[in-house]
């Protein structure tokens, strides 16, 4: 029999390594020769976006369009320790870093620029649009290429640091500020379950993410229905089948993710709320959008039946027998 | 070692391979097509998927004499005259690459639906690409874009 | 404050996007240098027990440039938290995929001939493979004395207290297995000298850094002499935390002076890479009349597998987040990491905060049934918000807005919001 | 290892008459895993794939003749299979995804006899032959008895499977199945009926064959028995899942995998035997 249900989960996520254990970023900021913006750091993208958020935010901290900044990750001879590219700690703490990078450029940056305007402070020079100019008297502007070329071979750079605040918890108690920032999600499921066979279909999924601010929604997006997809797979599909710490399932014929067809549509809510410690206000993302969903669906499955599922995977054969027990006992 | 003739994105080859090679190992190692990519190595994937005389395969599961007078399409061969096939230019709008990986299988899936499609709805573009695994995207952004290129190419 | 932003928070192309849609981003399998030449490494296929190797016969194969153990190591240990892994097994195997050894050759070909002819003789013994069994006494020890890695304590109010004042009380136990990250691109990389004389490996990481610190450490060089350049990262979520082949490549390529490349096989990216956490989660959560969280107590086990990686922090991350995002004046957690025979578990998306969900939303979804209420109102009467204090003390003086999230939800999914809805 | 590429039918003989430790290729996706995992390592590889006369769909008469390398697209855009045989086209379009679909060879299926293959149950409910020719021979073997009497009806060493022939049915051919996820999936269970109900809607034909329920594809004969001269409702229909529940009692004794088995098969049953009446 086909048995409809719908079920939510709640969850939290704090940021970072967390426990009072140093959490640093570094960022180097540099004028290259063209003009042209290069930012350096050893944040690694693997796939979550990473270079694309930091150079929204190292454009946004410089005033200049996106496609004017250079980044560079990949080398470790050419780019500073931005710790790991996990904890969903790169786009704060990095981020962080290169704003902070992005500043202290900005201020050197008007030294120069003093200079070739033949002014006697830094005070009311802003940096704009690839330009450091005077605000109380704007036709006083160099462009950054100018600034490059004056420079000749001298290399104007800056560096930004960022350490995110954590405490280390008292090892009695547990008591302290373990990690920060905490970042919110909500979930919500309808689904069919097939009784007999055990299969359960997934007819409909919200997923809400608090995000701080979204340094790119559609980036955004595509995490949370990754993380989606993965919690479907965690839930429904996923199993090492690990005998006497054997995996007896480790191949793609036999460990099973999702495919097209297993995941749905899903309808994804982006909610703002600028975080004050944050680049922009933007709170990483990468893990949370993947952790409500799995209660969302157990909760579905004990709606729709009745049955509660307290151990995953739910394969087909554990909720068949789930049923079939329910039956007999009534 | 055996000579195999094949015709790679519009271009001739004749090849003289180690017979138990792959198409994938001459496409990888032989051409250095390495956007053709291995993820499983028993056609559950499909990263390493091309077009193979007109139909989608992976390239895994195909010995290289079997492609032995074929014509071979990999992402490389999309780009026409540097202007970007309209399914890449759509990966790219939609946001449907993350680490990309899967990516060129992905592309090369549906360039080969398209080719075929009339007015297809998302459920069949789920299923045509159903022969690729992708673990970042939950295939949603891919299936927007898949989509959004068959409206590039009907001008829609 | 919402401020309006000239680049921040446009949906700009992904900077990357058009080279992966091109096939023109490198991964490290996609580079071919010029003499080079291939590795692959020798796992153990027991879980537990004394190994010895003879690589002999294989090192007379012609093509066969080198076989690395941990003789050739000058400090065969590393790890990301606790150097509890080796780089090469020494003696005791503690899992199945343990690396004994790493064979380098002109070809692939040579080095599965090379792999098959190296005699490895094991001395079984007995193993431990379930966490729970792994915390007594007399279970089989992976490592030193104890099975038991880590344990976290939370202490808040008193939760005997909680519990007699509550009006419903739930008891549950809850398991979670373990999962593979099962990335798309399994791990490959290059190891070789660069035109400066370091030793570099070109890899797919996480962190490039931190394995140019345990490249350096194991081999015992400065620094400086290492270099580690990151390719394109075919999808990660925690799995290339750990080093996989780094330290193999980084060694195989000083010691010969040549290019090694060296690419996973599906199969063994699975031995090669940590697992999540399995927990087993005993769950007592206490209410009021009114569906006020009163008191909740949990025992968290989780199975660390072989070596430690990140599981110390894993079962902290566990503990703290048990709560759920709730509010809850008495709470009592006891999380623990255990070492076992498994394959070991380490950092995956989410990292022990993924596993504790599947209680303490259960828990209030069962709550809120012996209460009569709807799931959506027991939650929205307890959870945090600005201002709010959790679970270890710390005060969530902003961006709390799962209220916001939470009514979201309830519009979109249409959702029966009060009790006369509840079914 | 060789590889040779055959042109025809008897230059693939030719070969594998002169070869030994030979092993036929077609689609190849079954074939080049089982080399990668060294459970299979022939000497010589002949490749049938490109061989023209084995890639053709004929209809002869009353019969329907498949070339043995025809694909499992091929019988799903061939306008052959519609109506009463659009249950073979269901089941070749649920065999694993569009590139094991352009590649899988219905012939291949047959020979390398996995309990799972989906295209094989429709093919013994259709009471299907192959042919299995030699140089000096010709073989035509029920694909029934290929697999329940494989000792006598297996293919041999020199032998190649060219073609799948059946008469037309007059009934309809359903076919329904089980698979852990939705693509990519291997069947846990399949069911292939063909069902003729005469004007009283009694069933005056049935065959049915299973995969997945036992070690190789088969008939049902004591569900064929139980349903063969009854009233086709929704009564019987349920009796006959209990029939074939009793049927995999005995069969599947003491296999950890009945339980779930039994139960899910009336779902898969249902489906199959519902279709008929569509």
């Amino acid at each position: 029999m086909k048995k409809r249900g719908r079920g939510i989960g709640l969850s939290f996520y704090g940021t970072g390594y967390g426990n009072g254990f140093p959490d640093v970023s570094n960022a180097w900021v540099r004028l290259l020769k063209d003009g042209k913006i290069g930012v350096y750091v050893g944040g690694a993208e693997v796939g979550q976006g990473a270079m694309t958020a930091f150079v929204q935010i190292a454009a946004e901290a410089l005033g200049v369009p996106h496609d004017r900044v250079l980044l560079e990750i990949e080398d470790t001879l050419t780019t500073p320790d931005s710790g790991t590219a996990a904890a969903t700690r790169q786009t704060y703490n990095t981020g962080n870093a290169i704003k902070i990078a992005c500043e202290n450029f900005k201020e050197k940056l008007k030294e120069v620029a003093k200079d070739i305007l033949n002014l006697n402070s830094t005070a009311a020079l802003e940096v704009k649009d690839g330009e450091v100019y005077l605000e109380i008297f704007p036709q006083k502007r160099v462009s950054l290429e100018k600034i490059a070329d004056f420079l000749g071979g001298n290399i104007l750079e800056a560096e930004g640091s960022f350490t995110a605040q954590t405490t280390k918890l008292d090892p009695e108690t547990g008591q302290g500020a373990p990690y920060w920032p905490y970042t919110f999600s909500a979930c919500g499921v309808e689904l069919e379950v097939d009784t007999i066979t055990g299969q359960v279909d997934i007819l409909k999924a919200v997923l809400v993410q608090d995000v701080g601010r979204a340094v790119n929604p559609h980036l955004v997006e595509g995490q949370m229905d990754g993380g989606y997809a993965m919690a479907l797979g965690y839930a429904l599909f996923e199993d090492l089948n690990l005998k006497r710490g054997v995996m007896g399932n480790r191949k793609f014929s036999k460990y099973l993710i999702p495919t097209s067809m297993d995941v749905t549509e899903l309808t994804k809510i982006i909610v703002e709320d600028p975080e004050s410690t944050a680049p922009y206000g933007a709170k990483g993302i990468g893990e949370p959008v993947m952790i409500p969903v799995t209660p969302a669906i157990l909760n579905a499955i004990y709606d729709a039946t009745g049955v509660r599922i307290t151990e995953l995977p739910i394969t087909p054969e554990k909720l068949a027998k789930a049923f079939s027990d329910f039956e007999k006992e009534g | 070692m055996i000579n195999i003739k094949l015709n790679v994105n519009g271009k001739d080859y004749s090849l003289e391979i180690e017979e138990d090679k792959r198409l994938i190992d001459v496409l990888r190692e032989d051409l250095r097509f390495t956007g053709v990519k291995e993820g499983c190595s028993e056609g559950e994937c499909g990263a390493c998927s091309v077009i193979m005389d007109g139909r989608i395969v992976n390239s895994c599961l195909v010995m290289a004499v079997q492609a032995n007078g074929s014509s071979i399409v990999t992402v490389e061969g999309l780009v026409k005259d540097g202007e970007l096939d309209p399914v890449q230019r759509a990966f790219i709008e939609k946001g449907a690459t993350q680490c990309g990986y899967c990516t060129p299988g992905f592309i090369m899936a549906a360039r080969a639906f398209l080719n075929r499609a009339k007015d297809p709805t998302r459920e069949e573009i789920r299923e045509a690409i159903s022969g690729n695994l992708c673990r970042c995207t939950g295939y949603n952004k891919i299936v927007d874009a898949i989509e959004e290129a068959y409206r590039y190419e009907k001008g829609i | 404050m919402k401020r309006e932003f000239k680049v921040v928070g446009k949906n700009i192309h992904r900077v990357d996007a058009f080279k992966k849609v091109t096939g023109r981003a490198i991964y490290p399998e996609d580079i071919f240098m010029e003499n080079m030449a291939y590795g692959k490494t020798l796992r153990s296929t027991i879980a537990h027990g004394y190994v010895s190797l003879d690589t002999r016969e294989a090192e007379k194969i012609d093509g066969v440039l080198g076989i690395f153990t941990y003789k050739d190591v000058p400090n065969n240990r590393y790890g990301v938290v606790y150097k509890d892994q080796e780089v090469f097994v020494s003696k005791k195997v503690k899992r199945v995929g343990d690396p004994l050894a790493f064979v380098v050759a002109e070809n692939e070909k040579l080095c599965d001939l090379a792999l098959e002819k190296i005699k490895v003789y094991y001395e079984e013994i007995e193993g431990v493979f379930d966490p729970v069994e792994a915390m007594e006494e007399d279970a089989p020890k992976v490592h030193g004395k104890s099975n038991i890695l880590y344990h976290f304590k939370i202490r808040k109010g008193d939760v005997e207290e909680g519990f007699r004042r509550s009006h419903v009380i739930v008891e549950n136990t809850y398991k979670t297995h373990m999962v593979d990250h099962a990335f798309l691109q399994p791990e490959a990389g290059i190891g070789y000298i660069d035109e400066e004389g370091r030793v570099a490996v070109i890899v797919s990481t996480q962190y490039p850094h931190y394995d140019m610190e345990e490249i350096a450490s194991t081999l015992n060089i400065p620094i400086d002499q290492v270099r580690v350049i990151n390719a394109y990262v075919g999808g990660a979520f925690g799995g290339r935390e750990d080093i996989s082949l780094q330290i193999h490549l980084a060694l195989a390529a000083k010691v010969l002076k040549r290019p090694v490349k060296t690419i996973y096989s599906r199969e063994e990216s699975f031995l090669a890479h940590s697992k999540r956490h399995a927990m087993v989660m005993r769950y007592k959560t206490g209410a009021d009349k009114e569906g006020n969280l009163l008191a909740m107590e949990t025992v968290i086990i989780g199975d660390t597998g072989a070596y430690a990686s990140w599981g110390e922090n894993v079962m902290r991350k566990a503990g703290v987040h048990a709560t759920g995002p709730y509010y809850i004046p008495n709470v009592k957690v006891d999380s623990y990491a255990v070492y076992t025979n498994n394959p070991f578990a380490g950092a995956v998306r989410g990292f022990g905060a993924t596993q504790v969900p599947v209680a303490y939303e259960q828990q209030m979804d069962a709550l809120a049934v012996k209460l009569g209420m709807d799931p959506v109102t027991i939650r929205m009467k307890n959870i945090f918000k600005v201002g709010s204090e959790t679970a270890t003390g710390q005060i969530l003086t902003e961006g709390v807005p799962l209220e916001e999230c939470l009514s979201k939800l309830v519009e979109a999914m249409g959702y029966p919001y009060g009790k006369e809805a509840y079914r | 290892m060789i590889v040779k590429q055959a042109k025809s039918v008897e230059d693939a003989l030719e070969l594998l008459s002169h070869y030994g430790n030979c092993k036929i290729i077609a689609g190849g996706t079954d074939i080049i895993i089982q080399m990668n995992e060294k459970k299979v390592q022939p000497k010589v590889l002949i490749d049938i794939s490109k061989v023209e006369e084995l890639k053709k769909i004929e209809e002869d008469g009353d019969f329907i003749k498949i070339g043995s390398a025809v694909t499992y697209t091929d019988i799903i855009e061939s306008s052959i299979f519609e109506g009463n045989l659009s249950g073979f086209k269901k089941a070749c379009r649920l065999v694993g995804s569009p590139q094991i679909r352009n590649r899988g060879t219905i012939g291949g299926n047959i020979v390398n006899a996995s309990p799972a293959a989906d295209s094989v149950p429709p093919l013994i409910a259709l009471g299907a032959t192959i042919i299995l020719e030699s140089k000096n021979n010709i073989r035509e073997v029920k694909v029934e008895d290929y697999f329940s009497h494989s000792e006598t009806f297996g293919i041999r060493e020199y032998e190649i499977l060219t073609a799948i022939r059946f008469r037309k049915p007059k009934g309809v051919l359903t076919f329904a199945k089980l698979g852990l996820r939705k693509a990519l999936a291997i069947s846990r269970i399949s069911i292939a009926a063909l069902v003729e109900l005469d004007k009283d809607n009694k069933v005056s034909f049935v065959r049915i064959a299973s995969g997945s329920i036992g070690r190789y594809p088969m008939r049902e004969h004591e569900l064929e028995e139980f349903l063969q001269g009854k009233v086709f409702d929704d009564a019987v229909i349920d009796e006959a899942v209990k029939v074939l529940q009793g049927v995999m009692d005995v069969r599947l004794a003491n296999r950890s995998s009945l339980p779930y088995k039994r139960r899910a098969v009336e779902a898969v049953l249902k489906e199959a035997l519902g279709e008929v009446r569509k």
